[in-house]
C-alpha cells in the first residue's frame, strides 16, 4: 500500500475535513448505525451553519439544533422511535420557524441521493403525486417521455460531506456493512467528501477475501477513522444493541428541561468526556458487554 | 374474549385481513403486529417487509422492534436490502399490502402526520411521512389501521401527507395515482372500506358490541354505510394469547413457523 | 414452509413458463454465470419467435437465431470473448437483416432494466448523447427539468421472463449471488416471471443466516430449479471455469461450417444427450473437476 | 529494446500515461494490460475497475481475463458489485481515465465498434459498444488505444458508436457531453492529442524510430501536427519483461504490489 492510500486519521483530523455552511448527509437510519461518534465530534468543533439530511432523523436532530450547528434539516421523518415520540426541542424548534425542516416522503429523500449517486439531476418517481408534500419541496411533476405518465421528478442531492459509520473498513476506505445497508451506498456515492468511521480498520487482504461484500469502494473514501462503539448509544447490527435506557434518560431529561436539558445533555456527553472515548468510558465497560450480549441474540440464527 | 384491549381488537382485525402467500408492508407498531399475529397464525407464507430493509423477518417475543430499521426489526429475515430498493420493490408493484397508521385521516382516506393546524405556523409538527407516503403511492391494496376517535377522523385533513382519493376516484386518477388503491380501515370499533363511486369511507363491520351510532360519533365526518353491516368476530383465544405472548411473551420460544424451515 | 412457497420444479416444468413470443432476459454477462441450463432447455422445448435480451451475449446469440428459437436479439455487445471474436453466424444473420440487432450502450441497456425494476416507465442517462446508437433506439433526448440539462431518456424494458443461474436458493426463492452480480438484481425485479436456477438449493435457514448476501427475494421467483453445473461451459464465479476448449471446437466447427456447424452442435450437445444431465455425462467428469481446481486459484484469496 | 513488437510499443506506451492514486476504468486487452503493467511498475496506488463489476482487480500472470467478467478479471479486487454501478460511479464522476480500443475512429475521435458501411446494409457488422459508448460519456479523460493502419484512422466513422469530439469542441458541447473529454489516442506508432480549438487528431509523439510521414501514411485523414514533436522513450527492459511476464508468466508469481497489502 502506498501512502496515498492510506486514509487513516483521528476523529478530530477528520472533522476538519467539514466545514461551516456545508451540507451532510448521515448514515445509517432513526438510531441505527448512526455516525454517532463523528456527529459528536463536530459539535466539538464547533461547526456552524450546517444543513443536517438524514432520510430518518434521531434526536441528533435537536442536538444539532439546539447547540446552533444546524440551521436546516433535511429529512422525511424526525422522531426518536415508538416509544419516545417526537423530540421536544426539535419541535419547538420547527413551531417556531417551520423552514427549518425540509419534509420528503422516505423514497422521494432516497432517490434525491440515487439520483446524486448516479450522476443525474433528478430521477422520477410515483411518490409525492396528489400529495400536499409536493408543492412544499422543490420537486416537480412531469411526464414521461415515452407513456406521457404523470410522475414526481425529485432533484438530486449532492451532500458536501457523507458521514458514514460501518462495521469494517481497510486504510484505503474499502468498506463494508453488515445487516441492512440502509441508504449508506447512496450517500457515499453522491457526497463530494466522504468520512468513513468503522468498528473497526482491517487489514486489505481480508477486504479482498469478501469482495462481493464490499459496499463503499476505497476511491470515494476521504477519511477512515477506528472508532469501537462508533454509533453507541445507538446500535451497531450484529454489534450492539442501542441503549434504550440512556434514551429513556434523555427524553425525560428534555422533556423536563427542553433546550437546557438538550444542553445539560451536551455537556454531560461531548464536553464533559473531551473525547468519544471518554464518554465511552462515562458509559461503562460493562453496560457496553452488556449490549453486545443483547445484540447477538438477535443475530444469532 | 371480552378482555381484549382496544388496541388489541384493532390489531387482530387488522391481522385477519392479510391472506397467505402475500407480501405486506408493514407500518412499525400496531400494523407490524397484526402482520407478525397473521403469519403465525392462518398466513405462514405472509412475507413481511419493513422499511429498514428488512424481508421475511420473523419476530422474537417479547422483542418487537421500535423502529423498522434496526435489529429486532431484521431477526430472521432472508434478505436485508437498502432502504431505496426495498421501496423500489413496492413501485414496482411486488407488494400486495401496505399496511399503515395515521395520526389524522379524512373521509376520502387521506392521512397526515406532518401539521396539525396552517402549515405554515403549525400548531402541532407531527414527524413526517416517513414511508407512509411511499407505501399508499405503491402497494397494491392499501390498509390504514388507528385508533377510532374524533380527533382523528376529521372532514378534512389539515396536510395531505399520504393521499386516500384526495376528493374522489377521478382526483386520484388525475393525481396520477393510477397503480393502486385504499382498501380499508381498521379500528378499534370497525372495519371501514371505500365507496367505489365517490372514494369515501364507508362502514363495512363493527368491532364485537359496537353500534353504528358510537362509531359515528367517534368520527367527524358523515360517514356512508354498507347495505348490510357484518359484526366482526371477537377474538379468539388463540389469537390473544398469540398476540400478548408476541408483546411480552418468551423470546426464546421458537414459533412453529420458524421450525419448518429447518430442512427444504 | 408452506406448499405456496416451495417452487421447486425441474427444467422442463421451468420452461412451461416461457410462452412463444415472450421476450426474455438471461442474467450473468456474456460467458459467466450465464443460465445455460434453462437456454439449451428452451431450445429443447422448441420456443419460438422469442426475443432475447443480454447485456453482453456470448454465443447462446446464434444458437437462439439458428434453431428458430429467436428473433431478435437486444444487447449492447455480442461475441464469444477477445479471444474468438464476434459469432461468424450471428453476423451472417444481422449482415443480411440489421433490425434482428437492437444495439445499446451497456448502461442504457442496464438502465432499461433498472427502469423496470423501479416500476418507473424510463430513467436519464448521458450515454449515448451525441452519438448514432440514439437514432437507432426508442431512447429520445430529453431536459432536465431543474437544470435544462440535455440527458437521453431510456425506456424501461420489462421482460415477460427473466433466466437467471446462482450459487445458491432456498426452496421459496431467495437467491444469493457470488462474485459480480452483473445485472441479475435488476433483471429480476424488473421481470414479470422468474426462473431461477441454482447450483444448489439450500435451506431457508442457510439464507437466514447470511441475509445481508441475499440478492434476490423469493416474492419475485416463480421456479426454483436445482442444476449444478447450470451455466456450464461457461463460467461459475468461485465453483468452475468457462471451458475454452469446448469454445475453440465450437468457433472451430462454425467458422468451416456456419450454420450448419450450429445445427450440428445443437444435435450433439442438447438434442443427443437429451438433457443437461446428459450433457455433463458427455462433459465427463474429470473435466468438470479440472474446471473447478482452475477455479479454486482464482477465488483464494 | 529493439524487440518490442507494435502491440507491446503501444501497450507501454499507454501504461506511461496513468498516474498514481488515479481510477482507470480500463478495456479488456491491450487497454487492462497498459493499466496492469502501470500499477506493478509506477502507479500501485492505480485502482483499476472493469466492466463486469469488478473494482482494483490484480492479474494473475498469464490467466488475463479473455473477457471483463469473468473470474479471471475478479481476481484480489476489493470489490464486486454490479454492472450499473460499476457504470454509474463513471457517470457520477468517480473515474479519472476511461481506457478503451477502437475499431475505426476518425479525426475527431469518434470511434465505430458498430458497423462497417452503411448501417441499414452493413458491409460489415461489429460485435457494438459494449460499454465503449458509457465510458467515453463519463470518465474525465478518455484515452484510446489501438494499432495505427489507414482502415482504422478514416477521415469519417461510418457510425459514431462512442462519440469523440463529433464534428467539434461545440458539437460535443451542444450534443450534451459536458462533462469530460477525449484527452489522447495511443498507437504503435505515435502519441496523438487533440487539438483544443478544432476538437482534431493531433500528433505529439513518436514511438522510437518512427517518422512524421510513416504516421502520416498510416492515416486515412490529415493530421495536424504539434509545434514541438517529441519522441517518446523506448521500453525499458523492465517494461518489456513484466508486461510477458503479464501475458505468459509463472502465474503462482506473486507480484510486489500484492506482497505489501498483507498489513494494514
Amino acid at each position: 500500500m502506498t501512502d496515498a492510500t492510506d486514509k487513516r486519521m483521528s476523529l478530530a483530523e477528520a472533522s476538519a475535513l467539514v466545514r461551516d455552511g456545508d451540507t451532510l448527509v448521515a448514515g445509517g437510519c432513526c438510531y441505527s448505525r448512526t455516525p454517532w461518534a463523528m456527529l459528536l465530534e463536530l459539535l466539538r468543533a464547533e461547526r456552524r451553519d450546517l444543513t443536517l439530511a438524514r432520510n430518518l432523523m434521531c434526536y441528533e436532530s435537536e442536538l444539532f439544533l439546539a447547540s446552533g450547528a444546524a440551521t436546516k434539516l433535511v429529512a422525511s421523518w424526525v422522531g426518536i422511535g415508538l416509544k419516545w415520540g417526537i423530540p421536544k426541542v426539535f419541535r419547538e424548534y420547527v413551531e417556531r420557524d417551520p423552514a427549518i425542516y425540509e419534509e420528503w416522503s422516505h423514497l422521494s429523500f432516497g432517490l434525491r441521493l440515487l439520483a446524486g449517486s448516479m450522476g443525474m439531476p433528478f430521477l422520477p418517481t410515483a411518490s409525492m403525486l396528489g400529495s400536499d408534500l409536493l408543492e412544499r419541496t422543490p420537486a416537480v411533476e412531469m411526464r414521461c417521455p415515452f407513456t406521457d405518465q404523470k410522475l414526481v421528478a425529485v432533484p438530486a442531492l449532492v451532500p458536501d460531506v457523507a458521514l458514514i459509520h460501518v462495521q469494517r473498513a481497510d486504510p484505503a476506505g474499502n468498506a463494508q456493512i453488515d445487516g441492512p445497508v440502509y441508504m449508506d451506498v447512496e450517500f457515499a456515492r453522491a457526497a463530494e467528501t466522504v468520512i468513513v468511521t468503522a468498528e473497526e480498520i482491517v487489514s486489505p487482504d481480508e477486504i479482498v477475501r469478501t469482495a462481493d461484500r464490499t459496499a463503499i469502494p476505497g476511491f470515494v473514501v476521504d477519511a477512515v477513522v477506528e472508532v469501537p462503539f462508533g454509533s453507541y448509544p445507538h446500535e451497531c447490527h450484529g454489534r450492539y444493541e442501542a441503549d434504550f435506557d440512556h434514551f429513556d434518560a434523555y427524553a425525560e431529561l428534555v422533556e423536563r428541561d427542553g433546550v437546557e436539558g438538550v444542553q445539560a445533555y451536551l455537556r454531560e456527553n461531548v464536553d464533559g468526556p473531551g473525547s468519544f472515548a471518554g464518554f465511552l468510558d462515562k458509559v461503562g465497560a460493562t453496560r457496553l458487554l452488556e449490549q453486545t450480549r443483547r445484540a447477538r441474540e438477535l443475530v444469532a440464527a | 374474549m371480552s378482555d381484549a384491549t382496544p388496541v388489541e381488537l384493532m390489531t387482530i382485525a387488522g391481522s385477519r385481513l392479510l391472506r397467505d402467500g402475500r407480501v405486506v408492508f408493514a407500518g412499525v407498531g400496531a400494523p407490524l403486529e397484526a402482520s407478525v399475529l397473521a403469519k403465525r397464525l392462518h398466513a405462514p407464507g405472509l412475507t413481511i417487509v419493513l422499511e429498514g430493509g428488512s424481508i421475511g423477518p420473523r419476530m422474537l417475543p417479547g422483542r418487537l422492534p421500535v423502529s423498522t430499521n434496526e435489529m429486532r426489526a431484521a431477526h430472521h429475515a432472508s434478505m436485508l436490502t437498502s432502504i431505496n430498493d426495498l421501496f423500489l420493490y413496492g413501485q414496482r408493484g411486488h407488494y400486495d399490502y401496505g399496511f399503515i397508521g395515521a395520526g389524522q385521516l379524512d373521509q376520502y382516506g387521506n392521512v397526515n402526520t406532518s401539521f396539525i393546524g396552517d402549515p405554515d405556523r403549525p400548531k402541532v409538527r407531527l414527524p413526517g411521512s416517513g414511508g407512509a407516503n411511499d407505501i399508499v403511492s405503491s402497494c397494491r391494496e392499501v390498509m390504514i389501521m388507528t385508533r377510532h376517535e374524533p380527533r382523528r377522523f376529521v372532514e378534512r385533513v389539515d396536510f395531505i401527507t399520504s393521499p386516500g382519493y384526495l376528493t374522489g376516484p377521478e382526483a386520484r386518477r388525475s393525481a396520477g395515482l393510477v397503480r393502486n388503491r385504499p382498501v380499508a380501515v381498521v379500528t378499534d370499533l370497525a372495519l371501514l372500506g371505500f365507496d367505489e363511486e365517490t372514494g369515501r369511507l364507508r362502514l363495512d363491520a363493527l368491532q364485537p358490541g359496537v353500534t353504528q351510532q358510537q362509531v359515528q360519533a367517534n368520527t367527524g365526518f358523515e360517514l356512508l354505510v354498507s347495505d348490510a353491516i357484518d359484526e366482526l368476530a371477537p377474538p379468539t383465544q388463540q389469537e390473544l394469547q398469540e398476540l400478548r405472548r408476541l408483546r411480552d411473551g418468551d423470546p426464546t420460544d421458537v414459533p412453529e413457523t420458524r421450525k419448518v424451515t429447518s430442512a427444504p
